[in-house]
């Protein structure tokens, strides 16, 4: 058997590298119907904001080729009822948890770091995931992930309000000129980790109405098509870790995975974990099905830990 | 609800088509699903994945259970009745007997059935009657007078005209172009019917604008709708938030409700008809957490 | 029958707005075999350079989720050869040429630019595009499209060594954090349009020897999975130009055109003409096809005039 | 060659499968494509599209061709003979007889014919060889001495033994593991062949490594080598330049060109067989244009 556990920095060692992805998973109640949670590596929770956001208008929703479109518009009942219900309801059946926070403004994200911290369940968590991939209202609406000061400006403050334990992601758009340097900016301001890669912005056009499809105009685009910019974002990130351009931290990677061949290419890349979002979408049993599918290839392989994977096709 | 009967409630499976053929404008097709057979209740839904290994179509389509055999020659079987609209659904018809579809299912929630023996009123525009059958047989073994509407654009685009004769104690037809029936929409006789049955509730199923007519029509004359929607899911099982629609709580609060596990059935008075607009939905400004300008 | 024709800027006019994709069609004589190139709007040939270059190593390509990966390295013959063979051949059957130039620094784009307009056949070019997605030798390889400045001078340069009426677009990336702020410096520099979108910088690990796939390591995405980004893209810039944010150029649209359907939805989102590249591969009739499809569609729609349905997906 | 026999050379054309069986380890498929056997040659091949309306491949496979029928009682007919290695061949064994493949073709030169009446030995390795009995025939024609080498891994994945020996005057076949024949590599018994027969030409199609011990045996004994490639194609049709290789061309320069328009066959001694390296080809130092930094 292929020792599947990773360590995702600060002490935390997972029983395995598979998660779900922020967003495509709900808060674990719908997918426990099909798997138990708690077999997976982590559960990822919808990215939660302070207050309950009733998100956007309809459609939200395209479908693309090997893909799909979504602006859902963080809809989701806020920290206070996620704390109150979701986590707790996490830890009673045993899932480690990494919740997913975002906000409209730094202080919002270091608020809602905060009353998770203060949360009843917290010691089901087993790190943070900061999706910066959010518009900043203080800067025009400008994605906190697409500058390098605004997003490390919301890492330090997240990371001051968590204990030293618990490791910090933060979750990186691939929209942007260079992801190195925005990689690098949250590793200087805290963060014990990246996750790559948040959806690419794209857009669909209804050709029966001539109108943008969705009700938010543009959307985020994810499923197998974007695992090329997935794989070549990790690789990029990684490589300047080698190259010393910035400190080495577990990434965890997620873009268009739908089977165990396709998690080993983010591993390969320099994934130390794995999500599966849209995949999810296809088959509610996903997360688990490539866990299987991708043990039993590094095992055909050879491999006697998942860690020697990682990264592994850097240098050959 | 235990969390063990939750967990037990929705099943996938690799079903063997084993019958598939043209009625009017759709395919009938009749898959040998066992698990989801012997689950589902009149007014739930199966999402089916398409195109196999090649497919660069990743979501699944949505079709309401028409009928189950819970056992059989084949074991359990499931039929859905399918318009073929776009690339999926033509897949889907385009299937032979002893080719396989991946399943999901039953999917969201059933109509709710009536404690008291009332009269009910089946609406359904297009292959929206196809839940509906099975709905009148399980409301007539309770006691309930049973009369269905059926209506469509045209008659190819009727279903089950024959069928409504035997589940049912009374069928109406409509067709906007005057093909079959009468001329004209499912709401028109729909006030008689209702007057004259002392109907207690009007179940519908069809699209959005028929659905919004049913249940100003069943409020007029004292009925509740019971009306299934179609919004566009992508995941079908309640993980993606994409396939909400505004509608008011017990509370009476407006939020946006997942469709896919808190309908597809909805009372029609709690549906914000509002909100929607040439296949739009806003979210209403008194929703809950009401819309700011945000990520996706 | 909808009127096809479309105004390219500068005073010229196509038949139709179908194009071939710079590198998805080669210089014309391997697509002739298939359809009449001079059908076409105009016949967007491969990035050509100063001198011969072999190009990359191999494997170049592999096949992704709706789409593909390659790595080609602009291989080509140099553009003397390019003078003297190709396009003569393409005049001589007619077609209506939009030759691509490309350069490793500003000069030598512009020397490109200046042998192409001293050429014979010359008066079969319609307009020149600069495919600014070239690494920048004087800046670490730094690609030129990825910094305003850089592009800016390229076109600049470019503009100058080319006759008034022929009009100059500049080809942009879409691997930057904001696309307008390119397209505005290129039309500040003298650029009479834009070609939205090259490639999306990707990879693919081959998961049987754990190594890049590509001879390159790195590549350039393309095909129908991107097509979301070419429409964001398009829509993006054309929408800084209803807001008067940049002035108002014909945009060329270009990313997962694969049926007459998707050309409407890049046109709908601001797009006056269409270049068919990845499609190709799957069907080599496909520019011609599209164009009969578009067509049809736009009768179908009710449209009299092509250039009527370009953008009205903006304020609906 | 004028522009109209250029444009005439090659078709696309929606291809009914007539025949699938089962060979060993392939597949062996039939269609009917009257315009792509009217016009192929042997060494030529064709480029299938894979997975229909919903396909998330894009990229045409390619396949030599085993055999036409320039008529017959469907029309012109196209064989081939195909390995499931992946999801493309996969989805192209499965499918069943009149279901279509979209296939376009003939494309690249074929194997050139020698003028005089020659002895040739054609060597393939595993489905390698199902071009060569089509060749075998035409230079029989010609009055050459045929004699042909199978070689596979093992006997399930060698093809055409039995065609072999009736389109030819001698047949080797040899297995990695001894399967059947003797045991061991095509070029084992090549010498012997080229020096007995005095064979001026040695045609080979099969892997790489293969092609290139064909080469050097050839060239030791005084023969020809002309080899089919098989390098990764995105378009098939010389338009995209992923298909290249080094070889060497009558200026006694190298350069990267396209296998798949001045390929598939290629003279042995021409190709830079030191540049390629474990599934990588290397531009070589000395080729036109050598590699610099630059774009895709
Ligand atoms: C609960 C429910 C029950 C349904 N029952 C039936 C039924 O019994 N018979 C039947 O023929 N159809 C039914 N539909 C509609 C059916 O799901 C769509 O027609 C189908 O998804 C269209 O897929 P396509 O690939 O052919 O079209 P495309 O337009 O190519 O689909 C593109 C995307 O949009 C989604 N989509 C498109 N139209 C609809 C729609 N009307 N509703 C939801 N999603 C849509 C698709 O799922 C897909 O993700 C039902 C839908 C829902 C939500
Ligand atoms: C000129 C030529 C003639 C050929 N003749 C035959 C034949 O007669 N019989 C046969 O079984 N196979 C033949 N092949 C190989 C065949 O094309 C590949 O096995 C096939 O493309 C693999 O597709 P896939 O989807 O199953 O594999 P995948 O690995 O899923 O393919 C992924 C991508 O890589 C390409 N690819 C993968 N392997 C090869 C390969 N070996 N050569 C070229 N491209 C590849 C595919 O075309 C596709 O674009 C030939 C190839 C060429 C170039
Ligand atoms: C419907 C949907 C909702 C999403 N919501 C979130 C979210 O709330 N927070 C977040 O960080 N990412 C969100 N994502 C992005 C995913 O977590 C993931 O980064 C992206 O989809 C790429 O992975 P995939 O291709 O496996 O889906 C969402 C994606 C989808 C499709
Ligand atoms: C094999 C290949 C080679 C390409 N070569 C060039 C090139 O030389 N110059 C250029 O500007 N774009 C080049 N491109 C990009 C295309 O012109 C086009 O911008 C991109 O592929 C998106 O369009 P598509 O999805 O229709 O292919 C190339 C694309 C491919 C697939
Ligand atoms: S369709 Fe995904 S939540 Fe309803
Ligand atoms: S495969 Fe495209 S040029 Fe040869």
């Amino acid at each position: 058997m292929v020792d599947l556990s990773v360590d995702l920095g600060r002490g935390r060692r997972l029983p395995n590298p598979l998660m779900t992805a922020s967003g495509c998973a709900a808060n674990g109640k719908e997918l426990h119907r099909f798997f138990d949670v708690a077999d997976l590596g982590a559960f990822v929770t919808k990215s939660v904001m302070a207050d309950p956001r009733s998100g956007r208008g309809t459609p939200r929703m395209a479908e693309t080729p090997s893909g799909m479109l979504n602006s859902i518009g963080l809809q989701g009942p806020g920290i206070g009822a996620f704390v109150e219900e979701d986590l707790p309801w996490l830890k009673s059946v045993g899932a480690r948890v990494l919740p997913s926070i975002a906000g409209s403004s730094s202080r919002e994200y270091a608020q809602v770091a905060a009353t998770l911290r203060d949360s009843s369940a917290f010691d089901s968590v087993v790190g943070v995931e900061v999706n910066i991939s959010c518009p900043n209202v203080a800067n025009r609406g400008l994605v906190f992930a697409c500058d390098p000061m605004a997003s490390a400006d919301v890492i330090g403050l997240v990371r001051e309000q968590l204990p030293r334990e618990i490791p910090v992601f933060a979750k990186l758009s691939p929209d942007v000129t260079d992801i190195t340097t925005i990689a690098s900016a949250c590793v200087e301001a805290g963060a014990d980790g990246l996750t790559m890669i948040n959806t690419l912005l794209g857009m669909v056009i209804d050709t029966d109405r001539l109108r943008p499809q969705l009700g938010g105009v543009t959307g985020g685009l994810s499923g197998p098509g974007i695992r090329p910019v997935a794989v070549r974002a990790i690789w990029q990130v990684r490589q300047a870790m080698f190259e010393g351009r910035l400190p080495t931290v577990p990434i965890i990677g997620v873009g268009g995975v739908r089977t165990g061949r396709d998690a080993l290419e983010l591993v390969a890349a320099g994934a130390s974990a794995i999500q599966v979002g849209t995949a999810v979408f296809n088959d509610p049993s996903a997360p688990v099905r490539v866990l299987r599918e991708l043990c039993e290839l590094l095992s055909a392989k050879g491999f006697e830990r998942f860690s020697d994977a990682v990264a592994v096709a850097h240098g050959r | 609800m235990s969390e063990r009967s939750l967990r037990a409630r929705v099943t996938q499976e690799v079903a063997e088509v084993i019958a598939t053929r043209r009625v009017g404008a759709y395919q009938h097709i009749t898959l040998v699903a066992p698990g989801v057979a012997e689950l589902a209740r009149p007014g739930q839904f199966v999402a089916l994945a398409v195109g196999g290994e090649t497919s660069g179509t990743l979501l699944r389509r949505s079709f309401s259970i028409h009928k189950v055999s819970p056992s059989g020659t084949y074991g359990g079987t499931v039929e859905i009745v399918v318009s073929a609209v776009g690339v999926g659904t033509r897949w889907i018809v385009e299937r032979a007997p002893h080719d396989t579809i991946d399943v999901v299912g039953p999917l969201g929630k059933a109509f709710p059935l009536p404690t008291a023996p009332v009269a009910c009123v089946l609406v359904g525009g297009g292959y929206g009657s196809a839940p509906l059958f099975w709905l009148a047989g399980e409301l007539r073994e309770r006691g309930c007078h049973v009369e269905m509407v059926l209506g469509a654009a045209s008659e190819d685009k009727l279903f089950g005209v024959v069928e409504a004769r035997r589940s049912s104690d009374g069928v109406t037809v409509t067709t906007d172009d005057g093909s079959a029936g009468q001329r004209g929409w499912v709401s028109d006789p729909l006030p008689e019917i209702i007057d004259r049955t002392k109907a207690g509730v009007v179940y519908g199923c069809g699209p959005m604008g028929m659905l919004e007519s049913i249940t100003r029509v069943a409020e007029a004359h004292g009925a509740v709708a019971q009306v299934a929607v179609e919004e566009s899911m992508a995941c079908g099982v309640g993980v993606c938030m994409t396939c909400v629609m505004p509608v008011v709580g017990s509370d009476g609060r407006t939020r946006m409700v997942r469709s896919c596990v808190e309908g597809p059935v909805f009372r029609g008075d709690r549906v914000r008809w509002d909100a929607f607009d040439g296949g739009h939905a806003r979210v209403p400004d008194d929703a809950v957490g009401a819309p700011k300008v945000g990520g996706h």
